[in-house]
């Protein structure tokens, strides 16, 4: 059970990191502001909710697993109106 | 390799402090003087030191962020008023500096044979005051006398910002909410993130007996989440001559005072808890300090009254 | 004993991806506060909230600290706060300025 | 090394980087950026000494952790009336030049009107 289970954490948080680097990728080679913001608030939130995955079984609890979903929740919501607040700002 | 995560963290740290200090605009000091925030509560966390961590994140950065933020638009045309010192000048500043932080690190180098530490003594004695977390112990038993000057300097700090507004406007409210021209998405949004917020921040004055947390951290994500109302014009500022206002500044100090006085009654003097109900007097008093410690800070970042104060 | 050898290799492979999510915050960081146009600016809180949890929540686990579920909490509740006070601040007066930034 | 060696060394690097901002920024508000953070790696020293006295248990000496957490909080009550000063001057001052010499008198004006 626990070799099944650290594979599924290496494979989460891999994929996670990979979007994060995707992430920054897009960052610096978008050509403007729309396409930036898109980049760092899509691959960054699915990484984060990867990584999030990937150390659920670390948590030691259903508290504090709920925790760490919570955690990704908050960040999608906030990542999602301060992507409109910002892309409004510019327009 | 935590050492080699420690190391990329430290440098980072050091090179955004460095960029903060040179950046050309004031604006983007500021907004890295918020990232650095950020990081920094990492850098607690690798510490051991989540209380402060926490502290860091909601303190260190956010609030003082917004508070410097706001104040950095304002100052707006004032950008380049007044030049760097000449060359030579900053040559010698800085190989001051240098010399300062070459002292430092030497004395980092150079520790203690015995690394002095109370954490021996904080520990043996924390079961008299029921609480499982020793920071707090510290902050509301062992120093009660420290954290209770603090909440007096705060009160202090606040008139003081206070007596800047203009005579007109005394009494009135500070005007906060011309700072974000406010949009539906913003009005949205402080309307669904206090509710969490406010739970949060409950969550985090109960959990503070036991586990890192407390009233210092609970109290600034309140006011946080006032700030964000008031920012996005869903609640006006209230006039600073309001009696309720004032009654929730001073209820948090004015409680441990009266707790502490009590002590002389029921316990061995000033700021003693009693052994069976210290764990229920200290939680009280944060609870009370939370409150107080939340309009204080928002209204330590709201500023001076601006608005005339209507009759 | 080989409980012990796979929870080692499991910190070390946490704690690379810790580094690696921290280097592409800071090549991120690098690009958003180079830029000449406001709007990436407001972006920071963004990025380094969204890395900075992730980095903290990989590191915590691999060095097995206190859980720190909290601070990530408290760092995705105030980096949305931050996000909003830099959109404040970049647009309430600056509007001339971000005007001359863009262009 | 050590981690807590290492955080000292950053402590230290920071220490001397907000004395230079405090001492060349010609602007007030960039003065009380560089204060804050002079101010930051004072505390990020004390962390370190509260990782060292590690002891009971514990991972850091609770006693400098709590002298941190007051001194955040209040260190926030200075910027606030800080910057309260610097705009309350710049209001009344009305866009006149802050340079370092001019501060004493615009604050001395300040004050008589």
């Amino acid at each position: 059970m626990s070799s099944l289970l650290h594979a599924f954490t290496i494979l989460a948080v891999s994929a996670g990191v990979v979007f994060f680097i995707a992430g920054t990728v897009g960052l610096v080679r978008f050509p403007d502001v729309p396409t930036r913001l898109h980049a760092l608030t899509k691959a960054d939130n699915v990484g984060l909710g990867l990584v999030v995955l990937g150390l659920l079984p670390y948590t030691g609890g259903l508290l504090g697993a709920s925790k760490l979903v919570s955690v990704w929740l908050l960040t999608l919501l906030s990542g999602a109106i301060v992507t409109q607040l910002i892309a409004r700002a510019v327009r | 390799m935590a050492l080699v995560f420690d190391i990329g963290i430290v440098s980072l740290l050091i090179a955004i402090g460095a960029w903060m200090i040179m950046a050309r605009d004031t604006l983007v000091a500021v907004i890295i003087f918020v990232v650095y925030g950020l990081l920094m509560s990492i850098a607690w966390v690798r510490l051991s030191a989540v209380d402060v961590a926490l502290t860091e994140a909601a303190i260190g950065s956010g609030i003082t962020g917004m508070l410097l933020l706001s104040a950095a638009a304002r100052l707006r045309q004032t950008e380049g008023a007044g030049a760097r010192p000449s060359f030579p000048v900053c040559i010698a500043a800085g190989s001051l500096c240098a010399l300062i932080s070459a002292g430092l690190a030497g004395v980092v180098l150079l520790p203690a044979d015995v690394a002095p530490t109370l954490a021996p003594l904080a520990v043996a004695n924390l079961s008299d005051t029921g609480l499982e977390n020793p920071v707090a112990g510290v902050l509301f038993a062992y120093r009660a006398l420290d954290t209770l000057l603090e909440k007096v300097v705060l009160l202090l700090a606040l008139l003081g910002v206070w007596s800047l507004g203009s005579d007109r406007a005394w009494g009135g409210a500070p005007a906060l909410g011309a700072y974000v021209p406010p949009n539906d998405i913003l009005v949205f949004f402080a309307q669904v993130l206090p509710p969490i917020g406010i739970v949060f921040a409950a969550y985090m004055t109960w959990t503070g007996a036991s586990h890192p947390g407390g009233a210092f951290q609970g109290g600034t994500v309140l006011a946080v989440m006032w700030l964000l109302v008031m920012m996005a014009g869903v609640a006006r500022a209230p006039p600073i001559s309001s009696t309720k206002v004032r009654w929730l500044l001073v209820a948090g100090p004015a409680l441990f005072l009266a707790v502490g006085f009590l002590g002389f009654v029921i316990a061995a003097g000033f700021l003693a808890y009693p052994v069976d109900y210290a764990k229920a007097l200290i939680v009280l008093i944060e609870v009370a300090l939370a409150l107080s410690i939340g309009v204080t800070l928002a209204l330590l970042a709201a500023g001076p009254p601006e608005r005339t104060p209507q009759p | 004993m080989q409980h012990s050898e796979w929870s080692m290799m499991m910190s070390s492979f946490l704690l690379v991806s810790a580094i690696l999510v921290l280097a592409s915050i800071a090549i991120g960081l690098v690009r958003i506060l180079y830029s000449r146009q406001a709007a990436d600016c407001m972006m920071a809180a963004q990025l380094v909230g969204t890395g900075g949890i992730a980095v903290l929540l990989l590191v915590a686990v691999a060095t097995e600290t206190a859980p720190t579920g909290d601070v990530a909490l408290m760092l995705a509740l105030l980096a949305a706060f931050a996000s909003v006070a830099f959109v404040g601040g970049m647009r309430g007066t600056g509007s001339k300025a971000a005007e001359g930034a863009d262009k | 090394m050590s981690s807590a060696t290492l955080f000292g060394f950053c402590s230290a690097a920071i220490v001397g980087l907000g004395l230079f901002g405090l001492i060349v920024s010609p602007h007030p508000l960039r003065r009380i950026l560089a204060f804050n953070l002079l101010g930051s790696g004072v505390f990020l020293f004390f962390g370190v000494v509260a990782r060292r006295g590690a002891a009971a248990g514990l991972g850091a000496d609770p006693v400098p952790q709590a002298l941190v957490i007051t001194g955040i909080v209040v260190a926030f009550s200075a910027t606030a009336l800080a910057v309260a000063l610097v705009l309350r001057l710049f209001a009344l001052t009305d866009e006149a030049a802050p340079t370092s010499e001019a501060d004493p008198q615009a604050g001395a004006e300040g004050g008589h009107s």
